[in-house]
């Protein structure tokens, strides 16, 4: 129970990081390597800023727009050249930014774990649901997991920039001769995509407290993974397969079968792929972003 | 080799609720040249992708000169002999237009040659090499475009791309071609071309062919015979002259036009 | 034909001349063992690109768990070698040869295996299922004691000493152009043939009769095989044989060396294994001590300008007018419609790997319409036009 | 064409084949030498980088403080640290760089794979070098091989011993995919059969080294859980016995050594650990260091900046009981004469890790101490 508990709030971080993931793939059709280490440098700036301030809240606000400007900047500086070469010339440069992300952070922060300061960590108890073992950390991941989803639903369906982003998503081509402007709409696609960054940098830190430079690297990969299993270009695939694979983990730990979890959980997606093509969710492709 | 090459019988197809085409009957004489028309939408494209196999039929069998063909993979079916082009074009477009003829001979038992004796370059490799290209050449001199052998295909201009394909599919040695909107997108000029192309094809080659088309003029000018679709079923079929006089086959069409 | 056979021995003269270049150094007593284990690593790191470039510069198909293949040839290539040896069979060069040929044969077994899924999935799903593969493999090596579990497998036995007789590179560099050989009479005859019209037109294949489902599989265990040989020649190279170096990063770095290289060029494949390795070797022995966290941060600048300069449309004209295969073109007697040609083949991307292909379409057809649509759009993969 | 190819292969098939039979001599690299060279490798990138750098900077004070002192009669030395990034390979390339660049007595590799790669190639050489941190018997198989740090199986067995004698419920929780943390394990698990003790373990390894929340869950009811793990994970999993209300004792070995860097005021568990080395410690030996060091880089030193530290001191005092007096001397040469100083009954080296003997087998002998940690 308590397992499941863990593996639900490990979930709904691996889903944050897979929608942004998703959502970047599904509008600029290429697979930012980088949004690993953006969390890494979202989880950095809370570290940081909590070591001036005791104000959780001004560290969330200066991770979020750290986050997003530097996914901004990413995309005009690596990807936008490159716009209409080769997919996989970007997937080289994404992975040129992510080893370069890593490098400053070491250069700059060294490589010694930054834990995060106490305040952080030190959340209001919720009463019942601490008795039935479940922290308070996990709580919030996993309900502000499912408000950040619900609300960047809401914003693809009801708004003027979310439809431009949706349209961009089916057919890119048409979407240019509606008058949308495709650059701006992937640019505003990388500033969410790292505001989410930043916020599962946040979720990270709940519960694993510690700001490291290659601390992105496996929760995105796993991340990504869980976007593939959901059905890439999906948010709630995203959603699902992140949690899916969250409970898989800590189900395998917990058994007898631990040393295999790694091999547990690819097995699991190629499984899942193998069954369904396009992922749990792929299929229902009028829905992605 | 019986008089029949191709028959089918209640074949249809549904996906999901949606009956993209059922009931349908069409028998191909051998030599023959048989139109398939029928307004947008009306699952021609459907029975090529059936008679293929890149869709296996929910309901009925085809059979090719008397052999059961359905179920057949689409590697299966084009061995037992139906070849086919497509309605927009797929060709090996970062290849050669003489590698894409080659490819269609890639099957054919006189050029047969292990990949490992490819790769250790035994006598047998250089063998069949040769011979494919000969052969290729050959191709290609009969479609005209022995000199254009070494572009790539996709530099080709649109008349030669189609063409090129229905001398790949020629190159299969198939014994039913078919020819999905060979004419589209072509002006009168090179339908004329194309027109005299699949005559010279049907009697050089003793091809039985099955065509969809909506140039009429086209369907009218080599068809022997035709059926009409519409909503995934059979409208009307037989010679040609009288099928397109059939009224209910007029309506079909203008009142679709519009 | 000529101009084809002159492309063949560029890439023989490459390695041939990276041999006899390490070779003369040697006889001289000029070779420095660091630079004997970098040939030896250029070796296996060409062996690599060109078999990763089979995958996804010939077949199509985005691989991201080469590494897998070479773990494969590398611990069970390795463990059959450190048996040989102690068996009594203490003659290098055959222990070499014939745990290549092992450690070959099971990372073909597995290119089998991981062969399978491709029927069934394309792009970027098949891709990360073979990046899965890759890590799963790593992962039931890791907890294997037979082959040292966590400690990695001991190796010591098979290296090949680089100060008193470094010749292990020269063995590496004929296995290279033995494999080049293979490879390029493969690529060039009806079966390469057949593999580049599956990733042009996987339909219009099909409806030619080709049988995609043999050539699929016979891609990945080619490509397998000789990865699991470099495996192999990283067991005789280095103790020990330790799971966390096949990691997807080294895939990706593999990768990075086909795509740097162009896909489907095997020419480019050498070059850039080169480049790259020697890159890491001089970024290396450079950067050291206080310095070597900016060794990723130098590697990946250069590795974004080397991209962004080799593919970014904008900077087509650039290229063009500085361009390393126009300067070969020179020594090949061709007319220039023809050199335009075949430089639009270089530039082409294969089309398969057309990451928007999947989105695009609906796997079930829900109408005729969409049945049309389906196939259209599946066409427009090639839609480079 | 094709046979001329063909010929060339045979050719220099055949050079192979001579080439593989002769010995071409190994040439002094250090002849040119105007400083004694230390050198070494250790993953200053990736993930294991801490260790690394860590080193590296205990190293340097090292070395900085001997070049200030005037050097080994008057000569200088010099340091030079290649990143291996953990791995292999990386570390063999990166020997042979440095080999050729003139080292002549080295402090091998940091992490145990690499130094298994670097001590096949200074055994071929005939280098001296000595370990600060790799703890796997492999890595000093060779005699020219020594170190400084503990052994795993050492320190195994002492925790073993320790926990049974004063525990009930015990657990465990190791990294099987790390070289360090699953030998220890071994050598607990194997005294622990040994002392018919029972406990409960769980692993975790590379891929999943950042969430332990499932593992503590299963083991919140122990009274101790032994962790012969690093000190990133086990702060880690200290704040995840918090957030789960797990009071049991933390039991670390060496790697322990840090975890005061990653821990805060919430964490309430008593925390002990198997270790050489005390930051807090008052001996002036170790305060001088601990204070140098904080000077240099504005952190307090943990156990891999404290074994950097010793392993330069300890080379330096060897050399000069060996009264090498030769700044171009040859790595082999250098090395018989360490060896036989250094493994002398009469060579006993005060560091700040404590105070060791050495003999052939190139293990230190010092005294572990069981240290707590009052936050």
């Amino acid at each position: 129970m308590i397992t499941l508990i863990d593996g639900l709030s490990l979930g709904s971080i691996y889903a944050l990081i897979a929608l942004g993931y998703t959502m970047v793939y599904g509008i600029a059709k290429m697979l930012n390597f980088a949004h690993g280490d953006v969390i890494m440098v979202g989880a950095y700036a809370i570290v940081i800023t909590l070591s001036y301030t005791a104000s959780p809240a001004v560290a969330i606000i200066a991770a979020v727009i750290l986050c997003t400007i530097l996914g901004v900047a990413i995309e005009k500086i690596a990807y936008k050249p490159l716009r209409g070469a080769s997919p996989l010339a970007v997937l080289i440069t994404a992975i040129g930014v992510s080893y370069f992300l890593q490098g400053i952070a070491q250069l700059v922060f060294g490589s010694q774990p930054r834990p995060v300061s106490a305040v952080w960590r030190q959340l209001p108890k919720i009463p019942l649901l601490n008795d039935l073992g479940i922290t308070t950390a996990a709580a919030v991941t996993l309900v502000c997991g499912v408000i950040i989803m619900v609300a960047l639903n809401l914003f693809i369906k009801c708004t003027k920039t979310g439809r431009a982003m949706l349209a961009v998503s089916e057919d890119r081509g048409a979407a240019v001769l509606m008058g949308i402007n495709v650059n701006r709409i992937i640019t505003v696609t990388f500033a969410i995509g790292s505001a989410l960054a930043a916020f599962a940098g946040m979720f990270y830190l709940f519960q694993i407290p510690n700001a490291e430079p290659t601390l992105g690297a496996m929760p995105g990969i796993t991340a990504f993974t869980a976007a593939v299993i959901g059905g890439i270009g999906s948010i709630p695939g995203a959603m699902v397969g992140g949690i899916l694979l969250g409970v898989v983990e800590k189900l395998c730990l917990a058994s007898p079968l631990s040393s295999y979890t790694v091999a547990i959980k690819f097995s699991l997606l190629i499984v899942i792929l193998l069954v369904k093509p396009t992922g749990l969710l792929g299929k229902i492709t009028r829905e992605k972003v | 080799m019986g008089d029949i090459m191709l028959k089918t019988e209640n074949l249809g197809i549904s996906f999901g609720g949606l009956k993209a085409a059922q009931n349908v009957n069409i028998t191909i004489h051998n030599k023959e040249l048989y139109g398939l028309i029928g307004p947008n939408g009306a699952g021609k494209t459907t029975i090529f992708n059936l008679l293929t196999g890149v869709y296996q039929p929910t309901e009925g069998k085809f059979f090719l000169d008397g052999e059961d063909l359905t179920g057949k993979t689409q590697e299966a079916i084009n061995r037992k002999g139906i070849a086919r082009t497509f309605q927009n074009i797929r060709l090996f477009n970062n290849m050669t237009v003489i590698s894409n003829v080659m490819v269609g001979l890639h099957n054919l038992p006189e050029y047969k040659c292990s990949p490992f004796a490819s790769m250790l370059r035994l006598p047998a490799h250089f063998a069949a090499e040769k011979k494919m290209r000969d052969r290729a050449k050959e191709l290609l001199d009969i479609f005209g475009l022995k000199e254009d052998r070494n572009t790539l295909a996709c530099n080709l201009p649109y008349g030669k791309q189609r063409k090129l394909e229905i001398a790949r599919a020629m190159a299969t040695n198939p014994k039913l071609l078919l020819l999905d909107e060979p004419a589209a997108g072509m002006n009168p000029h090179e339908t004329e071309e194309l027109m005299n192309t699949i005559r010279f094809v049907r009697d050089n080659f003793d091809m039985t062919i099955l065509l969809i088309e909506h140039d009429m003029k086209l369907v009218a000018g080599i068809c022997e015979k035709v059926t009409v679709l519409n909503f995934g079923q059979e409208l009307a079929q037989g010679n040609t002259a009288e099928v397109l006089s059939d009224p209910r086959v007029i309506t079909a069409y203008i009142g679709e036009d519009e | 034909m000529k101009n084809f056979k002159l492309k063949h021995f560029i890439n023989y003269a490459i390695v041939s001349a990276l041999l006899i270049f390490g070779v003369v150094m040697f006889l001289t007593g000029n070779l420095r063992p660091s630079t004997a284990q970098l040939f030896a690593q250029m070796g296996y790191g060409i062996i690599l690109a060109v078999s990763l470039n089979l995958v996804v510069g010939f077949l199509g198909e985005l691989s991201l768990g080469h590494a897998g293949f070479m773990c494969v040839g590398a611990y069970i290539g390795g463990l059959f070698a450190v048996v040989l040896k102690q068996s009594g069979l203490d003659m290098k060069l055959p222990v070499l040869i014939i745990s290549m040929l092992v450690g070959g044969l099971f990372a073909a077994l597995f290119g089998f295996i991981i062969g399978l899924p491709s029927l069934r999935l394309k792009g970027d799903y098949l891709a990360i299922v073979t990046l899965a593969f890759g890590e799963i493999v790593r992962n039931i090596f890791m907890n294997q004691k037979v082959f040292g579990g966590a400690k990695g497998l001991t190796t010591g036995t098979l290296i090949y000493d680089t100060r008193k007789s470094p010749t292990l590179f020269i063995v590496v560099f004929i296995v290279a152009i033995l494999m080049l050989i293979l490879v390029q009479n493969l690529v060039k005859s009806k079966h390469g043939r057949a593999i580049t019209a599956i990733r042009d037109n996987e339909i219009a294949a099909k409806a030619m009769g080709i049988n995609v489902t043999f050539y699929k599989l016979f891609v990945f265990v080619v490509a397998a095989f000789f990865a699991g040989c470099a495996g192999v020649i990283y067991a005789h190279t280095t103790t020990p044989v330790l799971y966390s170096f096949f990691s997807y990063n080294y895939s990706i770095e593999i990768l990075v060396m086909v795509v740097l290289g162009g896909m489907g060029s095997i020419t480019g494949s050498i070059i850039s294994a080169v480049f790259i390795t020697a890159m890491n070797f001089v970024l290396q022995s450079q950067l050291s001590g206080d310095l070597a966290s900016l060794k990723n941060v130098v590697y990946a600048v250069i590795l974004i300008i080397v991209v962004v300069f080799g593919n970014a449309p904008a900077l087509k004209s650039f290229r063009e007018r500085y361009n390393i295969s126009a300067f070969f073109e020179r020594f090949r007697k061709q007319d220039a419609s023809k050199r335009r040609d075949d430089e639009a083949k270089w530039a082409r991307v294969p089309s398969k790997i057309k990451m928007d292909a999947l989105l695009s379409t609906d796997m079930a057809p829900d109408s005729d319409e969409s049945i049309h649509g389906d196939i259209g759009a599946d066409n427009d993969k090639g839609g480079n036009k | 064409m094709k046979k001329i190819l063909a010929l060339v292969l045979v050719a220099v098939m055949m050079l192979a084949t001579f080439a593989s039979c002769g010995e071409s001599a190994a040439t002094n690299y250090a002849a040119n030498n105007t400083e004694y060279f230390i050198g070494g490798t250790g993953p200053l990138t990736g993930d294991a980088s801490s260790y690394g750098i860590s080193v590296q900077n205990g190293a340097k004070l090292a070395v900085e403080k001997i070049n200030a002192n005037g050097g080994l009669n008057g000569v200088n030395f010099k340091f030079d640290i290649k990143d291996d990034q953990a791995t292999a390979d990386k570390a063999s390339s990166a020997y042979d760089q440095l080999f050729e660049a003139g080292m002549q007595i080295s402090f091998g590799s940091v992490t145990s794979g690499s130094c298994e790669a670097f001590a096949a190639k200074a055994a071929n050489d005939n280098l001296f070098f000595m370990t600060p941190s790799a703890s796997a018997e492999i890595c000093i198989a060779e005699s020219n091989a020594f170190r400084v740090c503990f052994g795993d199986p050492d320190q195994g067995v002492l925790a073993a011993e320790e926990l049974v004698a004063n525990f009930q419920n015990i657990g465990a929780i190791y990294d099987e995919s790390d070289t360090y943390s699953s030998g220890i394990f071994e050598a607990f698990d194997a005294k622990m059969k040994e002392l018919n003790a029972t406990y409960t373990v769980k692993t975790f390894n590379a891929e999943n080294k950042l969430d332990f929340s499932t593992q503590v869950e299963a083991l919140k009811d122990c009274d101790v859980i032994f962790l012969p793990i690093y000190y990133t994970e086990a702060g880690l999993i200290a704040k995840v016995a918090v957030a789960k209300g797990c009071d049991a004792v933390l039991f670390g070995c060496d790697g322990f050594d840090g975890i005061a860097g990653q821990i805060d005021e919430t964490v309430t568990n008593q925390i002990k650990y198997i270790t050489p080395f005390d930051v807090n410690s008052t001996d002036a030996n170790v305060a001088e260091f601990v204070a140098a060091y904080e000077t240099a880089y504005g952190v307090k030193p943990d156990q891999f900046a404290a074994d950097g530290y010793d392993v330069v001191m300890a080379i330096y005092e060897a050399m000069k009981a060996a009264g090498v007096n030769d700044v171009t001397i040859d790595p082999d040469t250098l090395c018989e004469k360490v060896k036989a100083a250094i493994t002398a009954d009469s060579f006993v080296f005060t560091g700040v890790t404590g105070t060791m003997t050495w003999d052939l087998s190139g293990a230190a002998t010092k005294e572990p101490v069981i240290i707590e940690l009052n936050k």
